[in-house]
C-alpha cells in the first residue's frame, strides 16, 4: 500500500480532521452525547489509520510505543488526580466544586479534566492494543 | 485530623487505586514491590481506624463527590463490611514481604513492576467492592478485580496459566454479566442503586412486581456464586489458582472468594432481607444442596488430586461450601460462623498457599510424588504447613474449629442434625488429604526435588509463620473473629423477623 | 523409736542374731504394757481394749497374708503368659 | 487476663518444655531445673481468687487459686522439680520435654475451675504421660499403646460426662456434685479411671513399669494424684467411692505382697495408696478431705522417693526382679538409706510425713462412726508392712545376699534428688504444721498424742512380726499375678491371632470382601473425583456456562414455584 498515493495523500488530508473530530467530541462531551472514550477511540483511530497506511514503523515514530505506555498509566493518574484534589483541598474525593471559585463552574472544569484523563488513557490503549496485535505476527 | 478521619473510606480505596497507576510508571521490580508493600499497609491502617469507628459509633457513610445518596455514589461501611475490608487489608500487608522474593523467582523482570500494579489494581477492587454502597460502583469494581486478577493469573510461569487465566475471564465476564443484569432489574423496580435504598424500596416493589424482584435475585445470585466458585460453578478456581504465580494464589485465595461471600450476604441480607422475609425466598432451598455437595465432593477432589496447588484449591471449593452453608442456615449461629469461618479460613489458606509458595521457591515443585521427605528439609515451612492443615481441619483449640462449632451450633438450633453431623464427616475428608501430605513429607525418603531444599529466606517464611500462628491464636482468642462476627450476624438477621 | 523398727529387721541380716531377736520381743512386750498408761479415745468400744491394736495389727497382717497366697495360688502365671 | 494465663505456672512449664527441645548442655539442663522452681515461685504468685475468661459463650475460669490448688499447685511443682534433678542425665530429650508437659497439664488441671479448661489439660497430661511411657524404649510400645488405650476411654467418658452436665445444667464451673445423673456418673467414671479403680486399675501396673528409670518418677506423681484432686473437688462424700478405695488398698497390698519385679511392686502400692485416697474422699468430712489432701501431698513425695530408689537400682544394676537383686545396702548405702525413709513414710511411722497425714483420714472414719470403714482402714494400714514398708526394703537391700552385684549409688544428681525428697518426708513429719496451714479446711488436728503414736507403733510391729514369722510364704518367685487386665488382653490376643481356622477362614472371607467393596468405591471415586474424573478434569468453558444456566433456571423455577 505504500505505493498508493492516493490513499497516502488521501489519508494525510483525513488525519488532522480525524483528530479535530476527535476534539470535538471530547468537548461536546460536557453536553450532549461524546466524551472522553469516544474521543479517545476516534483519536486512536487516526493512529491506527497512519499505522495501516504508512506501516508500523513510521507510526511509531509519531506514537513510540514506550510513550503509549506510558500515557496509559497517566490518563488514570489524571482522572484519579483530580478527584484527589478535592479530597486534599478538605471537600470528598471526586468533588469538583473547590477548582474554581463557584462550584458550578469548578465543576465544569473537574469534567473537563476528567474526561481529558479519560481521552489518554482510551486512546493510548487502544493504540497499545493495535501495536500488540500487529507485532504478534513477527 | 478530623478532615482525615472523615476521608478515610475515599482513602481506602484510592490509595492502592493511585498506588496501582504509580506502579506501573515504575520499571524495576524491586522499586515497586516497595511501593506496593508501603501503599499495602497504609490499608490496614485506615481499615482499623473504620473498625474502630464503627464499633464505637455507628455505620460509616461517605458522599462520593459530594452527592448525597441515592444519587450520588455513597460509601457505607458498616461492621462487616469494616470486619471484610481489615481482614483483606490485613492479610495482604502480611503477604508482602512474602511477595519480593517469590515474585522475583517467578516472574520475568521486566515484568514486575506490571504484576504490582496488577496486584494493586486488584486489592483496589475488592476493597472497593466491599466498601461501597452503589450496587453499580460494585460492579465497576468487581469488573477492575477481577480483569487484574485475569492478568495476574496469566502470568504464570506454567503455559497452561494462559488458558486457566482465559476461561476465568469468560466465566468471570458471564458472572458479572449476570450481576449487572440483576442490578439492572433491581433499578427497574426500585429506581435506585444504592443497596440501602433498594432495600427501604423493595416492599413496595416486592408488592408490584414479585416476578422481576426475584429474577433479580436469581442473577444476582447466580452471577456472585460464579465468582465465589460456588459448586459447580466452582470449575475455574482450581486451574487459576494452580497455574498463577503462587504469590497471586495466596493473594486470591485469601482475599477475592471472601469478598464475592461478603457481596452475597449484602444482597441477601441487606437488601432483599430487609423487604422480604428470608424464609420465602428460594436462598436456603439452592444453598443447602450445593453446599453440601461442595463440601464432599470438592473434598474428595482434594484427596485424589496430586498437584498440592490444586488440592488446596479443591478444599477452598469445599470451605467455600462451608461459608454457604451457614449462610443457609440463615440463624444466628450459623452466620456467625459464616462469617468467623469467612476470616479464619482467609488465614488458614493464605498461610497453607505461601507455605506452597515457599516450597516451589525452594523445591521447584508441588507435585506430591515428588515431594517425598520436604517436611525434613524444610522443617518450619512444613510445620506450618501441618498447623495451619490443622486448623484446616478444625482440630479443637484452632481457628478452624471455632468456625466449625459454630456452624455445629448453627445447624443444631435449625434442628437440622444431620446437617450436623455431615460437617464433621466432611471435616474427616481434610483430615485424610492433609495427612496425606503430612506421610509424603515426613515419612518418605527424601525425594531429589527436596534434597537441597531448605525454608525460604526470612522475608518469605516470617509471613508463613505470622498467618499460621493466627490461624491457631485465633482459636484461642475468639475476641476479635467470633465477637465481631456474632455482632454482624446478629445485624445481618435484624431485618429477618 | 528407731529401735522398733531396727527389731523387725536387725535379725534378718547374718551379723546379729539371738540377741538383737531377744530385743525386739522386749520392745513388742513393752509396746503392749504401755496400754496400761496409756488412755486411748475408744470410739467403738472394742479399740479402747487392752492391747487391741497390737493382736489386730498382728491378725491384720495375717489375714492379709493368707489372702496373698490364696490369690497367688489361683492366678501367679509365668512371665511369658502375655507375650504378644 | 491474658498476662495472668501467661504467667500461671502451667504455661511456664509449658514454655520450658519448648525451650528444652531447642538447648543442648548446659542451658538443656538449667531450663530443666529452672522451670520447674519458676513454677514453683509462679504457683505462690498466682492471683488470688479466679481469672474467667470467655470461649464460646461459655464462661470460663482457667485459673482458680484457692487453698487446695495452691497445696496442689506447689506439690507437683516441687515434685516435678525433684523428678527433673533425678532424671538429669537422662538423654532422652522427648522423654524430659513431656516430662514438663506432664507437670504443665496437672498444674492446670489444678488451677482449673470449670470442666472444659479441665478437659483440655487432662488430655494434655495423657498425651503426655504416653510419651513418657513410650521413651521406656521398644519393649514399651505395648504396654504405652494400652495405657493410650485406657486412657482415651476415660477421656471419652470425661468428656461425654462433661458435655451432658454442661448442656444439662448449663454450669461450667467445677463444683462439689452428687451423682444423681448421667453426665454426672460418667464424670465420676472417668476420674475414676485415671485414679486406678477397678475394673481399670492395671494400667498403672501394666505402663508405669514399662517406663524409663526417671520416667515412672514422673508418672507415680501425676495422673492418680490429679484425679484424687478432682474427686475431693467434685466428689466429696459419695459413699461409694469408700468401698472403691478400699477395694484398691487391699488390691493393691496383696498383688504388691506376691510381686517380683521392684516396679511393678511401687505400682500396686500407688493404685493401694489411691485407695486410701480415694476412701477419704468418699468420707468427706472436712477432717477427712484435710487428711486426704495432707496425704496426697505426702505420697506424692515418698512415692517419688521410693520410685526413684527403684530407678537408682535398675540404672545401677539394670536389674529390676527381687529375685535377682539382695543385700544392695552395703554397695548402695545412700540408696538404701534413701530406701529405709521411704519405707517408713509410706508406712506412717511416727515423725515421717505418712503418720500426720495418714492418721487424719483413720481418724475421720472413727469420727464419723464408721467402724467397718474404720477397721479397714486399720488393716490396710498395718498391711504396708507386706510391700514398701518391709518386703521391698528388705528384699532389695538387705535379705539373703545375693552373687556380688557390681554397683554403687548412683550419680551425684540422683543422690541429690533422693536426699532432698528423703529430708522432705522426715521435715513434714518432724513440723507437720507447715502442712497444715496450706489444708483446704479449718480443722484442728493433734497428731502426736501419746495415743495415736503408740496405736501407730503397737500396729506396725506386731503387723511385723507377722510377716516375720511367715515371711517365707512371700519370697519373690518369678512370675506374674493375672490381673482384671486379663479379661480385655487375652481375647485382645485371641482376635490378633486368629483364635481358630473357622473364624479365621470367616474372618478372611470377610476382610476380602470388604476389601473388594473398598475397592469398587475407591474405584467410584476415582472415576468422578480422580484428577481426570468427571469432577476432577477440567471442564470445558461451554460446559461451565451450562451449569450456570442451569442453575439460574433451577433457581428461578424455584423461586416461581415457591
Amino acid at each position: 500500500m505504500r505505493l498508493d498515493v492516493v490513499l497516502r495523500v488521501g489519508v494525510k488530508l483525513i488525519i488532522p480532521f480525524m483528530l479535530v473530530f476527535g476534539l470535538y467530541v471530547q468537548l461536546h462531551g460536557d453536553y450532549g452525547p461524546g466524551g472522553g472514550f469516544q474521543a479517545g477511540v476516534i483519536v486512536a483511530g487516526a493512529i491506527i489509520t497512519y499505522a495501516l497506511i504508512f506501516g508500523i514503523e513510521e507510526a511509531q515514530r509519531v506514537a513510540p510505543r514506550k510513550l503509549v505506555e506510558f500515557l496509559v498509566p497517566l490518563g488514570v493518574l489524571i482522572y484519579a488526580g483530580t478527584g484527589v484534589i478535592g479530597l486534599l483541598s478538605g471537600q470528598n474525593f471526586l468533588d469538583y466544586s473547590v477548582l474554581a471559585a463557584h462550584a458550578p463552574a469548578g465543576r465544569e472544569r473537574g469534567i473537563l479534566l476528567v474526561e481529558a484523563g479519560v481521552l489518554v488513557t482510551v486512546a493510548s490503549t487502544m493504540i497499545a492494543l493495535f501495536y500488540a496485535f500487529s507485532e504478534r505476527g513477527r | 485530623m478530623n478532615a482525615v478521619t472523615a476521608q478515610l473510606p475515599a482513602l481506602q480505596v484510592v490509595i492502592p487505586l493511585l498506588g496501582a497507576i504509580i506502579a506501573a510508571f515504575l520499571r524495576r521490580g524491586t522499586l515497586a514491590w516497595a511501593w506496593a508493600a508501603l501503599i499495602t499497609a497504609l490499608t490496614p491502617v485506615i481499615a482499623f481506624a473504620q473498625l474502630h469507628q464503627v464499633w464505637t459509633n455507628d455505620t460509616i457513610s461517605y458522599r462520593m463527590g459530594g452527592w448525597p445518596p441515592p444519587i450520588g455514589i455513597e460509601y457505607r461501611v458498616d461492621l462487616l463490611n469494616a470486619f471484610v475490608l481489615l481482614l483483606v487489608s490485613l492479610v495482604s500487608t502480611i503477604m508482602m514481604p512474602y511477595a519480593r522474593r517469590s515474585v522475583a523467582h517467578e516472574i520475568d523482570g521486566d515484568k514486575q513492576a506490571w504484576f504490582y500494579c496488577m496486584y494493586l489494581l486488584g486489592l483496589a477492587g475488592l476493597l472497593g467492592i466491599t466498601i461501597t454502597g452503589d450496587a453499580f460502583n460494585a460492579f465497576v469494581f468487581l469488573e477492575i478485580s477481577s480483569l487484574s486478577t485475569y492478568v495476574m493469573i496469566a502470568m504464570g510461569r506454567d503455559r497452561r496459566a494462559l488458558v486457566a487465566s482465559y476461561q476465568y475471564l469468560i466465566i468471570g465476564t458471564i458472572g458479572a454479566t449476570l450481576y449487572v443484569i440483576g442490578v439492572g432489574l433491581l433499578y427497574l423496580v426500585t429506581g435506585s442503586l444504592n443497596f440501602a435504598d433498594i432495600g427501604t424500596r423493595l416492599a413496595e416493589a416486592s408488592a408490584a412486581y414479585p416476578r422481576p424482584v426475584l429474577a433479580g435475585l436469581a442473577f444476582l445470585f447466580v452471577g456472585i456464586s460464579l465468582k465465589l466458585a460456588l459448586f459447580p460453578l466452582h470449575v475455574w478456581l482450581p486451574n487459576a489458582y494452580a497455574y498463577a504465580p503462587s504469590f497471586a494464589t495466596a493473594f486470591l485465595a485469601a482475599t477475592a472468594t471472601k469478598v464475592a461471600i461478603y457481596l452475597l450476604l449484602r444482597i441477601v441480607f441487606s437488601v432483599y432481607g430487609v423487604a422480604i422475609d428470608l424464609n420465602t425466598l428460594p436462598v436456603s432451598t439452592v444453598l443447602y444442596p450445593l453446599s453440601i455437595a461442595a463440601m464432599f465432593i470438592a473434598s474428595i477432589l482434594a484427596v485424589y488430586e496430586t498437584n498440592l496447588k490444586r488440592m488446596l484449591a479443591y478444599s477452598s471449593v469445599a470451605q467455600i461450601g462451608y461459608i454457604t452453608l451457614g449462610i443457609a442456615l440463615m440463624n444466628q449461629a450459623g452466620l456467625t460462623g459464616s462469617v468467623v469461618h469467612l476470616f479464619n479460613h482467609a488465614l488458614i489458606k493464605g498461610a497453607l498457599f505461601l507455605a506452597l509458595g515457599a516450597i516451589v521457591y525452594r523445591a521447584g515443585t508441588i507435585k506430591l510424588d515428588d515431594l517425598g521427605g520436604i517436611g525434613r528439609t524444610m522443617p518450619l515451612t512444613f510445620a506450618a504447613f501441618v498447623f495451619a492443615g490443622m486448623s484446616l481441619m478444625g482440630v479443637p483449640g484452632t481457628a478452624g474449629f471455632i468456625s466449625k462449632y459454630y456452624l455445629i451450633v448453627g445447624a443444631l438450633d435449625a434442628g437440622l442434625w444431620p446437617i450436623a453431623f455431615l460437617i464433621v464427616a466432611s471435616s474427616l475428608i481434610a483430615l485424610v488429604y492433609i495427612g496425606r501430605a503430612v506421610e509424603v513429607a515426613y515419612f518418605r525418603p527424601i525425594a531429589s526435588a527436596p534434597a537441597n531444599a531448605k525454608d525460604p529466606p526470612l522475608m518469605m517464611l516470617v509471613p508463613i509463620l505470622v498467618l499460621t500462628f493466627a490461624s491457631i491464636y485465633f482459636g484461642i482468642d475468639t475476641e476479635l473473629s467470633a465477637g465481631v462476627a456474632s455482632r454482624v450476624a446478629e445485624t445481618l438477621l435484624g431485618g429477618l423477623k | 523409736m528407731r529401735d522398733t523398727r531396727r527389731t523387725s529387721k536387725a535379725p534378718l541380716t547374718t551379723l546379729t542374731g539371738k540377741d538383737m531377736r531377744k530385743a525386739a520381743l522386749v520392745i513388742l512386750i513393752v509396746l503392749v504394757l504401755f496400754d496400761l498408761v496409756v488412755k486411748h479415745h475408744e470410739v467403738f468400744g472394742i479399740d479402747g481394749t487392752f492391747g487391741f491394736v497390737a493382736w489386730f495389727g498382728a491378725l491384720a497382717c495375717f489375714c492379709l497374708i493368707l489372702l496373698a497366697l490364696a490369690v497367688g495360688s489361683l492366678l501367679r502365671a509365668p512371665e511369658s503368659t502375655y507375650d504378644d | 487476663m491474658t498476662t495472668s494465663l501467661l504467667t500461671s505456672p502451667a504455661s511456664a512449664l509449658l514454655v520450658g518444655a519448648l525451650a528444652l527441645l531447642f538447648t543442648r548442655g548446659i542451658a538443656h539442663k538449667i531450663i530443666l531445673l529452672g522451670f520447674p522452681v519458676l513454677a514453683l515461685i509462679l504457683v505462690f504468685h498466682a492471683p488470688t481468687g479466679s481469672v474467667t475468661a470467655n470461649y464460646l459463650g461459655y464462661a470460663l475460669t482457667p485459673i482458680r487459686a484457692d487453698a487446695l490448688a495452691l497445696l496442689f499447685g506447689a506439690v507437683f511443682a516441687l515434685a516435678a522439680f525433684l523428678g527433673a534433678l533425678f532424671a538429669l542425665d537422662r538423654s532422652s530429650t522427648l522423654e524430659l520435654s513431656s516430662a514438663l508437659v506432664y507437670a504443665a497439664g496437672a498444674l492446670g488441671v489444678v488451677f482449673a475451675g470449670d470442666w472444659i479448661t479441665l478437659f483440655v489439660w487432662w488430655e494434655i497430661m495423657a498425651i503426655a504421660s504416653t510419651l513418657i511411657v513410650v521413651c521406656g524404649g521398644e519393649k514399651a510400645y505395648r504396654p504405652a499403646f494400652r495405657y493410650a488405650l485406657v486412657h482415651f476411654l476415660g477421656g471419652v467418658l470425661l468428656m461425654a460426662g462433661i458435655a451432658g452436665e454442661i448442656a444439662m445444667s448449663g454450669n461450667t464451673t467445677i463444683t462439689s456434685l452428687k451423682p444423681d445423673s448421667w453426665p454426672r456418673w460418667l464424670i465420676l467414671a472417668g476420674l475414676l479411671v485415671n485414679a486406678g479403680a477397678p475394673p481399670f486399675w492395671a494400667w498403672v501396673s501394666d505402663a508405669y513399669p514399662a517406663s524409663s528409670w526417671s520416667g515412672m518418677v514422673f508418672l507415680s506423681v501425676f495422673t492418680t494424684k490429679t484425679a484424687a484432686y478432682v474427686l475431693m473437688r467434685a466428689f466429696p462424700g459419695v459413699e461409694g467411692l469408700i468401698w472403691i478405695g478400699l477395694v484398691m488398698a487391699v488390691y493393691g497390698i496383696v498383688y504388691a505382697a506376691l510381686e517380683n519385679d521392684i516396679r511393678r511392686l511401687l505400682a500396686f502400692v500407688i493404685v493401694s495408696q489411691m485407695g486410701i485416697k480415694v476412701a477419704g474422699v468418699g468420707i468427706g468430712t472436712p477432717l477427712a478431705l484435710n487428711g486426704v489432701a495432707a496425704h496426697s501431698a505426702a505420697a506424692v513425695i515418698y512415692t517419688a522417693l521410693l520410685v526413684m530408689v527403684a530407678g537408682s537400682v535398675m540404672r545401677q544394676t539394670g536389674k529390676t526382679r527381687m529375685s535377682d537383686l539382695g543385700s544392695l545396702a552395703a554397695a548402695m548405702p545412700l540408696t538404701a538409706f534413701a530406701c529405709m525413709i521411704g519405707a517408713l513414710a509410706i508406712a506412717a511411722f511416727p515423725l515421717t510425713s505418712g503418720f500426720v497425714s495418714k492418721s487424719m483420714i483413720v481418724d475421720a472414719a472413727a469420727k464419723q462412726h464408721l467402724p467397718g470403714v474404720w477397721i479397714a482402714l486399720l488393716a490396710v494400714s498395718a498391711g504396708v508392712v507386706l510391700h514398701a514398708g518391709l518386703r521391698l526394703p528388705w528384699l532389695v537391700f538387705f535379705g539373703a545376699p545375693k552373687p556380688r552385684i557390681a554397683a554403687g549409688d548412683p550419680p551425684q544428681s540422683m543422690r541429690i534428688a533422693m536426699a532432698l525428697a528423703a529430708v522432705l518426708c522426715m521435715v513434714i513429719g518432724i513440723v507437720p504444721d507447715g502442712l497444715y496451714v496450706m489444708l483446704p479446711h479449718q480443722v484442728t488436728y493433734v497428731p502426736y498424742t501419746a495415743s495415736h503414736v503408740l496405736v501407730q507403733l503397737q500396729l506396725l510391729s506386731f503387723a511385723a512380726l507377722t510377716f516375720y514369722l511367715m515371711r517365707d510364704l512371700l519370697k519373690p518367685q518369678p512370675g506374674i499375678t493375672l490381673d482384671l487386665d486379663w479379661l480385655y488382653r487375652r481375647p485382645g490376643a485371641w482376635l490378633a491371632c486368629g483364635f481358630d481356622d473357622l473364624t479365621a477362614g470367616a474372618w478372611t472371607r470377610l476382610v476380602s470382601g470388604i476389601n473388594s467393596k473398598a475397592a469398587w468405591l475407591h474405584d467410584l471415586l476415582v472415576t468422578h473425583h480422580g484428577p481426570t474424573g468427571t469432577f476432577g478434569r477440567t471442564w470445558p468453558t461451554g460446559t461451565m456456562a451450562f451449569w450456570t444456566t442451569f442453575l439460574l433456571g433451577a433457581f428461578l423455577l424455584i423461586a416461581a414455584l415457591g
